[in-house]
C-alpha cells in the first residue's frame, strides 16, 4: 500500500523530470508519449490502491504512512508522510482521471505551439504537485503542493511569456494568491502553537476528542486564517482577480489548473480540515457567506461578458462558490461531489472552447461567432451537454450535486434561508449565461469573420475524442449520488459519511436548529429547475429567438450593463486603492515625511539639493557621499546611545 | 596644586587646541603638524600616567612612522586644488551639532556610570624593574598569541599597501 | 592624582573631535587624520583606566591599538595615493559615482 | 605566565595552516609567469581544504588555548567550516574572472587567505582584543581587495569608501572595549560572563555599561550592515571586483555575526535586556529599508547588495529572538545565505563579461532560452533568497520566524513576514526578465568555466539539500549553538 501511494506521486514527477531535461532533444512524438504516459500511470495506479484501500481490514479508517522525517525542529516535526482515506480516493482518481485525458487532448492542442516540451514538463510538474497536496499527511508538505501547483500555474498562465498581458497575469496569479498563502502560514502556526502539532492524524484525532466549545476562540482564528488561503488559491471574494486573467494561458491549461484541479485545492483544504471547522461555526459561517456572496457576484459578471474564457471563468468563480456553500453549511460531502462533478462539465466546457478557438485561430469573442454547430458538431453536442449539467438539467451530473447543495443550505446544520435563495437565484443566473454562450457560439447566423470562415473545422480526433470521454462522465457522474428522494441511494454522501461524521454531528448537535420548516427535497428539485428554466428561457428569448431584444435592453440598463460588462471594476478599484497607493506611498512617506520634514531641514540646506525633482529618502541616504554616509553612521550611533542612555 | 595635575591640565589644553586646529585648518599639511603636537601631549599625557613604555612608542612609531608616511603622502600628492576649495561642506553644522550630542551622550554616561568602576589602589610604580620590563613579559608570555596575530596583521597591511600603491604590476 | 573623569573627559572630547573632523572635512587625508584623534582617544582611555584598575592589561591594548592604527595608515594612505592617480583628486565630493 | 602546549597549537591549527598558505603564496608568486597565477589560486584552494581537515583534527580536541582567549568550541568550529566553505567556493569562482579582469595576480590569493584567517580567528576568539586583530586583519584584507581592479574608477572609490568608513566605525568598537576594559579590568569574555554570572546584572552604574555594549554594537552593525550602518554596502558591493562582492557579502558579515552572538547572546546576555530594544529597531529598520530598497534598483549588483542588507535583518530577527531560541536558527541561517548569495554573485561576476559591462537586469532579458542551465541555476538563487518553499531559504526564514514566535516576538515576526512577501517582488523581477521576455540576452556570454560550474554545483545542491531535507543540518546547528559561553 505505501508503495502504491508513492506510485501514484512519482510517474508525473519522472515524467517532469524527462521531459525538462531532455524534451528539447526528443521528437514530439516522444515527448507526448512520456507526458501521457504519467498521467496514465498515475490513474492506473490510484485505481489500484482505491482497490487495495477497500480490501484492507482497517477501512475506512485513513491509512497514513510516513516515509521519512522531513523537518524536525525542537517539537516542531513533520514528515514526509501520506494520508489516504477516502476523501483522498476520491480526489485521487478524480485529479488523475481529468488530467490523463486533458494531457491527452493536449497533444493534439499544443501540436503548433512552440516549447512542446517544455508545456508538458510543466504539466507533469503539476500534477504532481496537485497529487501531493492531496495525499499530504501534515500541513507543512500540504504547503509543499500548495505552493507547487501555484508556482506552476504562475509558469504556465505566462507560458506566452512575449505577450505582456500573459507575463502580467502571471505575476498577478501569482502575488494575489501569495497573499491569501500568508493566511495559510498563518492559519498553521497558529494551530501548532494550539496542539503542538501539523500532522493531520494527531491534530483530527485531538479534535474529535475535544469537548465542544473548547478553544474556540483560536479554532476559530486557524480556521479564518486557513480558508483566508483557500480565499486566494480557489478565487473567492476578494482575491478572485487573478483567475480571469489567468486565461491568458493556453486553454487545457485553463481547464485542468484555473477550473478542474487546482483552483479546488482551497475546497479540498476546508473540507480535509473539517474536524477543525466543525469547532469552529462561526469560521464555518464565513466560509459559506463567502461562497455564497461570490458564486452570485461571479454569476452577475459572467452575464455580460463576451470573452468565451473569460465567461467560463467567471462561472468557475461562480461554481467554486457553491463548493465552499456546501462545506460552510456543514455538508462536506455535498461541496465535494460538486467538486467532483465540476470537475468533469468544466473542463469539458473548457476544452470545447478551445476546441472553438482551435477553429477560428484563436478568436474568442462570443460576438463574432454563431452557428458553428453546422462546422463543428462533436464540440458542440459536447458543449451542450456540459451546459445542461452546469445549469442543472434534471438527468445531467450538475443537476445532483447543486441540488445537494441547494437542500444543504437549507436543511443543513449551518443552513439559512438567505444562503438557500441567493445561491437559487445563482443558479438561474448560470443557466442564463451558459445558455448565451452556447446560443451565441453555435447557433443563430454566423458572424465569423470572412478571412476565417473557410478555416471553421471540426477539431481532430486528438482532441475530441477525450471531449466525449468527458461529456459522458458529465452526465454519469451524477449518479454516484442520486437523492434519495428520487429512489437513489446517495451512494457517494455515504460513501464519505465516515469521514465527515463526527464532524457532522458535532456540528448538527451544536448549531441551533434551523428556524421554520425546510421545504422537501423535492419543492428544492422543482425551485431550481424553474429557476434553470427561466434562465434558459430568457437566454433562448434573447439570442435566438428575438436577437435584437440584448442590445434594446442594455440600452435601456446601461448603468447596470457597463457596471458588469467592468466587472464592477474590481480590479480598477484595486489598483487605486491598493497597488498605487503602495507604489506612491513609499514615494510619499520616504521622501514628503521622512525626507522633506526631517532630513531635508535638518540635515542639509536644500536649497542645492531640494530641487531634485523626485528625491526620496533612498536617494538622499544613498548620495554617493562619503560625508553624508559617515553622518548616517555617526547619527545611528548618536541615536541608539541616547536611547539607552535615557531609557 | 601638585606637579602631575599641573602637568596634566598643561597638556589636556595642548591635545585639545591641537586636535581643534587639525580638523580645522585648511592645509593639510599644517593639519599634520598640528597632528603631531597632539600625539606628543597625548604622549605626555601617557608620560603622567606611569606608561613609560607607550609614551615611547607613541613617539617613535606614531610620530616618527605613521605620521612621516602621512607627511609623504601629503607631499606625494598635489593638493593645490584643493587649497583654493572650501574644506567644510554644507553639512558642518549638523556634523558638528551631532559629534557634540556624542560628546554629551558619552560624558553623561560616565557622569552616570563612574562610581561604576572597578578601582584598585593606585601604586606609583606598579611593578619592579620597570614599566618597559613588565609590558615587555606581558607581551611576550599572555599576549603571545596576539603578537602573533599582529604580525599577520602587518603582512596583510605591507601586501596590501604594495599591491594597491604600486604603479604598476608585472 | 588626576581624577580618572578628568582623563575620560579628556579622551571623550577627543573622540568627538575625531568624529566631527571626519564627518565635516573634505579632504580625504584630513579625513583619515581624525581617525588617528579617535584612536587616540581610544588610547587614553585604555591607559587611564590601566593606571586605575593597576593593571597593565590597558596598557597592552594601547600597543595593540598603535600598531592597528599603523597597519591602517599603511593600506589608507596606499588606497588614497591609487585613488589620486586615478582621480587627480582627493576631495571627497568627487567620490560619488555610485549612488541611489 | 602562559606556556603553550601541543593541544594549544592543535586548536589553532586550522588558521595556522591559512595563514602558512598566505605566506607560501607571497613566496611563490614572483616565480609564476602571469599565464599561470592560477596555479597560485589552486594552491590557495588545498590550503583551504588543508584547513578543512585541519578543523576536522581540532574538532577532536576541544578546549581553550593561550591562556582562555582561544576557544576551540563548536560554535568556533562551526564558523571556521562556513568561512572555509565561502573562501574555496569564492576561489572557485573567482579563477575566470580575475583572468578576463586581467587582474590575476597570486596577492589577491593571499589576501583571500589572510581574510579568512582574520575571519577565524574573531569567531574562536574569547578575548575582546584578539578579536579586534582578527575584525582588523579581515577589514584590511577586504579594503585591499574590494579596490583590486586599481584601474578601475569604481572599484578605488569603494576601496576609498569602505575602507574610510571601516575605520571610523572601528574606532566605535575599540571605545567599546576600552569602556569594557575600564568596567571589569578585563576583556576576555569567560572572564565578564562568570563575572556577570555572578550578580546576573551590572553593578550600579550600569548605564556606562550599556554604552559600551553599544558602542561596540555599532562597530559591529556597520559590518553586518544593519540601517542606519548599511550606507556603504551598496557602494561597496557595486564597485567591487563581483568575485569580492561574492566574499564581501557573506564572510566578514558572517564573522561579525559570530561576534555578535557571542558578546551579546554569550557573555552579556544575561545583561542584554537594555540592547534587546536595540536589536529589535534595527531589524525593523534593516528588514524594511533593504527590502524597500532593493525594489528600486536597476543594476544587479546593487539589487543583490540590497538583498543582503535585508537579510542581515532577518538574522537580527533570530538575534532578537534571544539565546535559547535564536543561536541556533542564526546559524542556519548564515550557512544558507553563504550558499546562495555567493552562488548568485559569482553567477552574475561571469555574466557580467569583460569589465563587467553588464549588470542591468535587462542585460538578462531571455537568458532562460540562451542559456537554461545558468538561468535555471541564477533561478534557483533567487528562489532561495526570496524563501521559496522547498529551497533552503525557506527554511532558513521559517526557523528564525519560528525562533520568534516563540519568544514572543509576534510584531516583529509580522514585519519580517511582510516584508519578505515583498522582497519576493524584486527577486522574481530577475526571473521574470529571464523567462517571460524574448530577447537576446546582453550577458549570455561564454561558457562557464569548470571551476565555476563546480562552486555553482556546490551551492545549488546545498540549497536543494537542506531545503528539502534540513533535518540533520538542524541538528548540526543546535549543537553548535550549544556551547556559547
Amino acid at each position: 500500500m505505501e508503495v502504491l501511494l508513492l506510485l501514484i506521486l512519482l510517474p508525473p514527477l519522472a515524467g517532469a523530470v524527462l521531459n525538462g531535461i531532455f524534451g528539447r532533444r526528443f521528437p514530439q512524438a516522444v515527448v507526448s508519449a512520456v507526458a501521457c504516459t504519467a498521467p496514465g500511470l498515475s490513474l492506473f495506479f490510484a485505481l489500484l490502491t482505491a482497490w487495495t484501500f477497500a480490501h484492507l481490514p482497517t477501512e475506512p479508517a485513513p491509512y497514513v504512512h510516513s516515509y521519512f522525517t522531513w523537518i524536525e525542529a525542537g517539537a516542531f516535526r513533520a514528515d514526509f508522510a501520506l494520508y489516504y482515506d477516502r476523501l483522498t480516493l476520491v480526489m485521487t482518481v478524480a485529479v488523475t482521471l481529468v488530467s490523463f485525458l486533458i494531457h491527452l487532448y493536449s497533444r493534439g492542442y499544443m501540436e503548433q505551439e512552440g516549447g512542446y516540451y517544455r508545456f508538458f514538463a510543466y504539466l507533469n510538474l503539476f500534477l504532481f504537485m496537485m497529487l501531493t497536496l492531496v495525499t499530504a499527511a501534515n500541513y507543512p508538505l500540504m504547503f509543499v503542493g500548495w505552493e507547487g501547483v501555484g508556482l506552476c500555474s504562475y509558469l504556465l498562465i505566462g507560458f506566452y511569456f512575449p505577450r505582456k498581458s500573459a507575463s502580467d497575469a502571471g505575476k498577478k496569479a501569482f502575488i494575489v494568491t501569495r497573499i491569501g498563502d500568508v493566511g495559510f502560514t498563518l492559519g498553521v502556526v497558529l494551530l501548532f502553537w494550539t496542539f503542538g502539532s501539523v500532522d493531520f492524524q494527531y491534530v483530527f484525532t485531538r479534535l474529535e476528542a475535544l469537548p465542544p466549545g473548547d478553544l474556540q476562540g483560536s479554532l476559530t482564528a486557524v480556521g479564518i486564517l486557513l480558508f483566508l488561503g483557500a480565499v486566494g488559491k480557489s478565487a473567492q471574494l476578494p482575491l478572485y482577480v487573478w483567475l480571469p486573467d489567468a486565461m491568458e494561458g493556453p486553454t487545457p491549461v485553463s481547464a485542468l489548473i484555473h477550473a478542474a484541479t487546482m483552483v479546488t485545492a482551497g475546497v479540498y483544504m476546508v473540507a480535509r480540515s473539517h474536524a477543525l471547522y466543525a469547532h469552529a461555526p462561526l469560521a464555518l459561517e464565513i466560509v459559506a457567506v463567502t461562497g455564497c456572496v461570490t458564486a452570485f457576484f461571479a454569476a452577475t459578471i459572467a452575464l455580460a461578458q463576451n470573452d468565451l474564457k473569460r465567461l467560463l471563468a467567471y462561472s468557475t468563480i461562480s461554481q467554486l462558490g457553491y463548493m465552499f456553500v456546501g462545506c460552510g453549511v456543514g455538508l462536506f460531502s455535498a461541496g465535494n461531489f460538486h467538486l467532483m462533478t465540476h470537475a468533469f462539465f468544466k473542463s469539458l466546457l473548457f476544452l470545447a472552447a478551445g476546441s472553438v478557438m482551435h477553429a477560428l485561430s484563436g478568436e474568442l469573442d462570443l460576438r463574432k461567432m454563431g452557428g458553428l454547430r453546422h462546422q463543428m458538431r462533436t464540440t458542440w453536442l459536447t458543449f451542450l451537454v456540459a451546459t445542461l449539467a452546469i445549469s442543472g438539467v434534471p438527468g445531467l451530473s450538475g443537476f445532483f450535486s447543486k441540488d445537494a447543495i441547494l437542500a444543504g443550505a437549507r436543511e443543513g446544520p449551518l443552513g439559512d434561508p438567505r444562503l438557500y435563495w441567493l445561491a437559487t437565484v445563482t443558479a438561474g443566473l448560470t443557466a442564463f449565461y451558459m445558455f448565451r454562450a452556447l446560443f451565441m457560439a453555435f447557433h443563430g447566423a454566423s458572424r465569423v469573420q470572412p478571412a476565417l470562415e473557410p478555416h471553421v473545422h471540426e477539431s481532430g480526433g486528438k482532441m475530441t475524442r477525450p471531449l466525449l470521454v468527458l461529456a459522458f462522465f458529465s452526465v454519469v457522474a451524477g449518479y454516484v449520488s442520486l437523492p434519495k428522494a428520487l429512489g437513489g441511494g446517495e451512494w457517494f454522501h455515504h460513501y464519505l459519511q465516515p469521514v465527515f461524521a463526527s464532524s457532522q454531528a458535532l456540528l448538527s448537535s451544536t448549531a441551533a436548529p434551523a428556524a421554520g420548516h425546510a421545504p422537501s427535497r423535492l419543492a428544492v428539485m422543482g425551485t431550481s429547475v424553474l429557476f434553470a428554466g427561466a434562465g434558459f428561457l430568457l437566454a433562448y428569448l434573447g439570442y435566438v429567438k428575438f436577437t435584437g431584444l440584448p442590445s434594446r435592453l442594455t440600452e435601456c440598463f446601461r448603468g447596470t450593463y457597463q457596471l458588469l460588462v467592468n466587472k464592477y471594476y474590481v480590479d480598477e478599484v484595486y489598483d487605486w486603492l491598493i497597488v498605487r497607493p503602495l507604489r506612491r506611498g513609499s514615494e510619499i512617506f520616504l521622501w514628503r515625511i521622512v525626507d522633506a520634514g526631517a532630513i531635508d531641514g535638518l540635515l542639509v540646506n536644500g536649497s542645492a539639493q531640494a530641487t531634485a525633482s523626485a528625491g526620496n529618502l533612498l536617494r538622499r541616504m544613498q548620495s554617493g557621499n562619503l560625508r553624508s554616509y559617515a553622518t548616517w553612521v555617526l547619527l545611528g550611533a548618536v541615536l541608539w546611545l541616547g536611547y539607552i542612555l535615557l531609557r | 596644586m601638585m606637579l602631575p595635575q599641573i602637568a596634566f591640565f598643561f597638556l589636556s589644553a595642548v591635545t585639545l587646541i591641537s586636535a581643534v586646529m587639525v580638523i580645522t585648518r585648511r592645509n593639510a599639511v599644517h593639519s599634520i603638524i598640528w597632528l603631531i603636537v597632539t600625539l606628543f601631549s597625548v604622549g605626555g599625557i601617557f608620560l603622567t600616567l606611569h606608561a613609560e613604555f607607550l609614551f615611547a612608542v607613541q613617539v617613535i612609531l606614531y610620530v616618527g612612522g605613521i605620521m612621516v608616511l602621512f607627511l609623504f603622502v601629503v607631499m606625494l600628492v598635489n593638493l593645490d586644488v584643493a587649497l583654493k576649495q572650501a574644506q567644510f561642506n554644507r553639512q558642518w553644522q549638523v556634523a558638528l551639532v551631532t559629534a557634540l550630542v556624542l560628546m554629551a551622550e558619552l560624558g553623561y554616561g560616565i557622569y552616570r556610570g563612574h562610581q561604576g568602576f572597578t578601582l584598585a589602589q593606585v601604586t606609583a610604580t606598579p611593578m619592579s624593574g620597570g614599566n618597559t620590563q613588565a609590558v615587555g613579559l606581558a607581551l611576550y608570555q599572555d599576549y603571545m598569541l596576539a603578537v602573533e596575530i599582529a604580525s599577520v596583521l602587518l603582512l596583510v597591511a605591507m601586501v596590501g599597501a604594495v599591491i594597491m600603491a604600486k604603479r604598476k604590476i608585472e | 592624582m588626576v581624577p580618572l573623569a578628568h582623563i575620560l573627559a579628556l579622551s571623550v572630547i577627543l573622540f568627538g573631535l575625531g568624529a566631527a573632523g571626519f564627518v565635516f572635512r573634505r579632504n580625504i587625508i584630513t579625513i583619515f587624520m581624525c581617525i588617528e584623534l579617535m584612536l587616540n582617544a581610544v588610547n587614553l582611555a585604555f591607559i587611564g583606566f590601566s593606571r586605575y584598575l593597576g593593571n597593565l592589561d590597558g596598557q597592552i591594548f594601547a600597543f595593540f591599538v598603535i600598531v592597528v592604527a599603523a597597519a591602517e595608515a599603511a593600506v589608507g594612505l596606499a588606497i588614497i595615493i591609487a585613488v589620486y592617480r586615478n582621480r587627480g583628486s582627493l576631495s571627497i565630493d568627487d567620490f560619488d559615482s555610485m549612488k541611489l | 605566565m602562559i606556556t603553550v602546549q601541543a593541544d594549544d597549537l592543535v586548536r589553532i591549527l586550522p588558521q595556522a595552516i591559512l595563514a602558512g598558505f598566505a605566506i607560501l603564496v607571497m613566496v611563490f608568486e614572483p616565480f609564476l609567469p602571469a599565464a599561470r597565477k592560477t596555479l597560485l589560486g589552486w594552491f590557495s584552494l588545498f590550503g583551504v581544504v588543508a584547513a578543512g581537515a585541519a578543523t576536522i583534527r581540532t574538532s577532536f580536541s576541544p578546549g581553550l588555548a593561550f591562556g582562555n582567549s582561544i576557544s576551540a568550541d563548536r560554535f568556533s568550529l562551526f564558523f571556521i567550516c562556513l568561512f572555509l566553505l565561502v573562501a574555496a567556493l569564492t576561489l572557485l569562482g573567482s579563477f575566470h574572472s580575475l583572468e578576463r579582469e586581467n587582474i590575476n595576480h597570486g596577492e589577491f590569493y593571499a589576501l583571500l587567505l589572510m581574510a579568512t584567517v582574520g575571519m577565524c580567528f574573531m569567531a574562536a576568539s574569547t578575548e575582546l582584543i584578539m578579536i579586534f586583530l582578527g575584525l582588523e586583519i579581515s577589514s584590511l584584507a577586504t579594503y585591499v581587495l574590494a579596490g583590486f581592479k586599481r584601474q578601475d574608477a569604481l572599484s578605488n572609490e569603494a576601496s576609498l569608501k569602505y575602507f574610510l568608513l571601516g575605520s571610523f566605525a572601528t574606532a566605535f568598537f575599540l571605545y567599546g572595549i576600552a569602556v569594557v576594559y575600564g568596567l571589569t579590568g578585563t576583556t576576555n569574555l569567560l572572564v565578564l560572563s562568570a563575572q556577570l554570572g555572578r550578580s546576573g546584572e551590572f553593578r550600579p552604574g550600569a548605564v556606562f555599561a550599556w554604552v559600551a555594549l553599544l558602542l561596540m554594537f555599532v562597530g559591529l552593525a556597520f559590518k553586518v550592515s544593519t540601517v542606519p550602518f548599511h550606507v556603504w554596502t551598496p557602494d561597496v558591493y557595486q564597485g567591487a571586483p563581483a568575485p569580492v562582492t561574492a566574499f564581501l557579502s557573506v564572510g566578514p558579515k558572517a564573522a561579525a555575526f559570530a561576534v555578535l552572538l557571542r558578546i551579546f547572546l554569550g557573555a552579556f546576555a544575561s545583561a542584554g535586556s537594555g540592547v534587546f530594544w536595540v536589536f529589535w529597531a534595527s531589524a525593523i529598520l534593516t528588514m524594511c529599508l533593504g527590502n524597500l530598497a532593493a525594489l528600486l534598483q536597476s543594476n544587479v549588483k546593487r539589487l543583490l547588495a540590497y538583498s543582503a542588507i535585508a537579510h542581515a535583518g532577518y538574522v537580527l530577527v533570530g538575534i532578537a529572538a534571544g539565546r535559547g531560541e535564536g543561536t541556533a536558527p542564526v546559524l542556519f541561517y548564515l550557512t544558507v545565505y553563504a550558499l546562495m548569495n555567493v552562488g548568485a554573485f559569482l553567477l552574475v561576476a561571469h555574466l557580467a563579461g569583460t569589465g563587467e559591462r553588464w549588470t542591468r537586469i535587462e542585460d538578462f532579458t531571455g537568458l532562460g532560452y540562451q542559456r537554461p542551465a545558468v538561468a535555471a541555476c541564477l533561478a534557483a538563487f533567487m528562489l532561495s533568497l526570496a524563501g521559496f518553499p522547498t529551497t533552503a531559504g525557506f527554511f532558513a526564514k521559517f526557523y528564525i520566524f519560528r525562533a520568534a514566535v516563540h519568544s514572543g516576538l509576534i510584531g516583529l515576526t509580522i514585519v519580517a513576514v511582510l516584508t519578505s512577501v515583498v522582497s519576493v517582488y524584486y527577486y522574481f523581477r530577475l526571473i521574470v526578465v529571464m523567462y517571460m521576455r524574448e530577447g537576446k540576452a546582453e550577458a549570455a556570454s561564454a561558457s562557464l568555466p569548470w571551476a565555476l560550474r563546480v562552486a555553482l554545483a556546490i551551492s545549488v545542491v546545498g540549497i536543494f539539500y537542506l531545503g528539502l531535507y534540513p533535518t540533520d543540518f538542524l541538528l548540526l546547528t543546535n549543537l553548535a549553538a550549544v556551547p556559547l559561553p
